[in-house]
């Protein structure tokens, strides 16, 4: 049963503080990186370095701190950009992938989508890629609209085709990867048959940023947002990458500081990209931590980053087919799918079975998993989901199988 | 033997009492937890002010399941203005395992759920914040 | 000159560690609190422990850390709100004070402002508090109305009363301490005329939360707004005070991840406070730093920061009368003042001051300090600005008289 | 001697060239740089396609005003399809001082407001972004 390990395409667990942390005396097997990412020595000491030595609010300090605290946050918009291929002024900092998300909802839709118009999203959205869209469609009077997922957890780019045919849909936001059924969408087309059909495209990179090499510019979406906490940076910091054009006939969205070029009493001007989205103090360290996460990511090369995704995602699924009443949820094989497997384990709620594994320092998620449509087509209350990072490895894996049937036992199932 | 899977809450959880649909009913209520998509609904039949019968039904995770099989069996024969003055710590002991403060709520929600059959009080009960 | 220091009533330079940094072997002299503050020790070392040894995402997930986590969290929640007199649930964190003034325009001010109506202002507002209000009045067809600055820097209730008797007004919106005059505004006074007058009111704290004992219930207004960077925490987390029956009765602001009950593919039902209000991946560092810095101001007793802050100020407004050309503005006791001084220096641009003191390490500020309407009602392109927090002392503001003298001589003024 | 504040800059400050209002004008152009409240206007004459009197007024930092200055000394006489083809390296090095990230804005801010005057291109030169 338990295999002479292969090495893993990634040996990087040591740079990882948190896995020098015992509880009960074990280590701890983190396999809920599509919640949350475990961070770096390098990310925790950019920030670290930051408080203690070169803070100050940044952009308009004529003093030493504040000139390097404003080089240090603008050179890491610079990487992050780059990280993503995206361009720097058009590379916006949100407070998370959801902020991102609803910075296009309220500045974009509220003056582009309108009665008779249509939204369409996926049955496979997280809640941050839907709420917004209904608040927006409830507000304007627009229609939003789901393209279904099949069994094996995909989508139709036949019904894309159908519902870009009615000429109605104004815009169409879609994760890159889905954070339960791990599905790797065909982004690509997407973006172009929406394109082609007139449709604005925000794409759901919140998974897909940390997990494979992305190349917006590339890619060509209007609007693709992801997350720095589930990248190996820090919480508090998102990103939202825009078409210039766009970006540039937007309104703001948030008022205030830093987005302004003048204020008078009754009007202002707005400041150049990416700032004219930027009101208020930057989340400076947050930035700082951020491009700490891709230079390490950019040094770990993405490529091999998918890779070690793919393998330990294959061994994982190979392992799971071991354990009786295991019943994974999703595409089949590894190449479909980014580092994250739900599912259900028959007998055991999967609350129970988060809550069993634990004992084994086996951190997993159960839950809806911020995706209650999609749990509502799969007919399923909830899942158990392990989800995988650059730190993971086959023994990982093992403890997890070990736990479940350890779990297994304890329910005499 | 496990802490909290003990075998009387995995007794309850697999052999449910008081479980099942009651028709017709006085009084009822449909409440879940959110956070692992439990939910409860309630059929209670009143006579004399007590509740003399009732009946759980649901799905959810193994604390929620047989928090509310063992909680139904005080609560029928309660009267009904008692409902409303139970809170969290009286179920945390019915019980009789130990709760984390994640799994609170799943314990929590078959009173939840009386209470807001017999009171109209929909709020968590103290402790389940 | 330069006075045999008397003891400051803090004394507590040394809990911040950028106080050992060098620039040029020469130590800081940091005077622009207003801007940012400087980090004790003991909230640079909370945010690292929370990476290298909690981190998880918080809220929904079952093992040791994702709730060690949410109890770090969750607990730094119900100190910040102790810290201000607030209560636990209606204490929402944003992103910085900016967001949560946006927040206000947005779920309370489109449902309850519309053409017809008024908004209130002050010519001393922050940026982060006009811009929201035109945005929302351009939006709605409101009128925003200003309160006026006198020339010593002050509000006045007359005006106030006037404007109210005018009956449309909605909201008041109003700085508990100006960030350029330091004027300490009788919020108390305004919340009180306000809300007789059915007004809603809200109070930007941010300057006055690092500085004096803030009691937010017994203020009592409806709003109240401020920032964690400048009160000794992390960037990236703002908060928002704000009462119960008003927040239960709006909408969402951003909606996603965290700030559901319920999502259905239509529509969607809200959490409790204050989680309906916190859409997405929260701040969770920042959330723990942020508590770590009120423990450590509520250590050091807000009356003692207050009466720190006051003695300074008067140290400094004496000493800066002994500088030929210096202009101080705003109100003229220290009493009257919080922790900021904004002058100008006859013959040099507040720009050049602020470069030329940088010679000396002497950090202060210059420009508009996102107040420019505040900057037409006074006269001047610009000021420079001092300001100080707990770690300054006396030999602080010698240093920054000694530099201006020197730039008095490099400019032959 | 102050490396920033040199004489010459300091009495390029105090007594600007080419400094004042022009009327009647063939160009003019007005902008500002927001962060340290500069404010510049400039007021062109042309003959034969060359700048051949011109005036900047405004007020700002010892920087922005030296720099509009010394750089009028420049303008008067150039061809007006030059002007487009400065960059801020050219103003740096007229300058010649050392110019940190934060003041590369005062010491553009005349070339911005030329490049607008002539070209109608109001974005900041090269190195001002
Ligand atoms: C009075 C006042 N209000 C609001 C703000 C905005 O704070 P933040 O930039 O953190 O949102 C500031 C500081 O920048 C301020 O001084
Ligand atoms: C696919 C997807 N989209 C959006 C989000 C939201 O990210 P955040 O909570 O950081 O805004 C997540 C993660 O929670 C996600 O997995």
């Amino acid at each position: 049963m338990a295999t002479a390990a292969a090495p893993s395409i990634l040996d990087v667990r040591a740079d990882f503080p948190i896995f020098g942390r015992r509880i009960d005396g074990r280590p701890l097997v983190y396999l809920d990186s599509a919640a949350t990412s475990q961070k770096p020595e390098s990310v925790i000491a950019a920030i670290d370095d930051y408080y203690r030595r070169h803070n100050a609010n940044i952009h308009r300090g004529v003093y030493t701190l504040a000139q390097e605290a404003t080089e240090m946050f603008e050179g890491a918009r610079e990487r992050v950009a780059a990280f993503a291929g995206g361009q720097t002024e058009t590379t916006i900092f949100t407070r998370n992938a959801t902020e991102a998300i609803n910075l296009v909802a309220y500045a974009w839709g509220r003056e582009h989508v309108g009665p008779g118009d249509a939204v369409l999203i996926t049955q496979m959205e997280h809640h941050s890629n839907i709420v917004p869209w209904q608040l927006l469609c409830e507000e304007t009077g627009a229609e939003l609209r789901y393209l279904d997922v099949s069994d094996e957890g995909k989508l139709s780019l036949e019904q894309l085709d159908a519902e870009l045919a009615r000429g109605d849909v104004k815009l169409v936001a879609c994760a890159h990867i889905s954070n339960v059924l791990g599905t790797i969408n065909p982004v690509a087309e997407i973006v172009g048959r929406a394109r082609s059909a007139g449709a604005v495209t925000l794409i759901d990179g919140s998974q897909a940023a940390p997990q494979m090499p992305i190349d917006v510019g590339a890619l060509g979406p209007d609007f693709y947002a992801w997350t720095g906490h589930k990248a190996l940076g820090p919480t508090g910091i998102g990103v939202l990458h825009g078409r210039r054009e766009l970006l540039e006939r937007m309104r703001p969205f948030l008022g205030g500081g830093d987005m302004i070029r003048t204020v008078d009493f009754q009007r202002s001007t707005w400041n150049d990209l990416p700032w004219k989205f930027e009101a208020g103090t930057s989340m400076v360290a947050e930035g700082v931590g951020l491009g700490a996460a891709v230079d390490y990511l950019t040094g770990l090369q993405m490529e091999s980053v998918r890779a070690h995704e793919r393998e330990l995602v294959g061994y994982a699924l190979e392992r799971l087919r071991e354990v009786a009443g295991v019943r994974v949820i999703g595409p089949r094989t590894a190449e479909e799918r980014g580092g994250v497997i739900s599912f259900e384990l028959e007998g055991i709620h999967p609350h129970d079975v988060a809550d069993l594994v634990n004992r084994e320092n086996v951190c997993i998620r159960a839950g809806h998993h911020c995706a209650m449509p999609l749990m509502r087509r799969l007919g399923v209350p909830a899942t158990a989901r392990a989800s995988f990072g650059p730190y993971n490895d086959r023994s990982d894996v093992d403890a997890l199988i070990g736990a479940l049937a350890q779990a297994r036992q304890v329910f005499g199932v | 033997m496990d802490d909290l899977y003990r075998d009387y809450i995995l007794d309850h959880y697999k052999r449910p009492r008081n479980f099942g649909e009651l028709e017709p009913h006085d009084l009822e209520a449909h409440d879940h937890n959110p956070l692992c998509g439990d939910e409860l609904g309630v059929h209670i039949r009143v006579a004399d002010g007590k509740i003399v019968e009732l009946r759980f039904h649901g799905q959810g995770c193994a604390i929620s399941q047989a928090a509310a099989s063992i909680a139904s069996e005080e609560y029928v024969g309660m009267p009904l203005d008692e409902v409303g003055g139970l809170d969290g710590e009286w179920l945390i002991e019915l019980l009789g395992i130990p709760i984390s403060a994640t799994r609170r709520r799943c314990a929590l929600l078959n009173l939840k759920v009386m209470r807001g059959a017999t009171t109209g009080d929909a709020s968590w009960p103290n402790g389940g914040g």
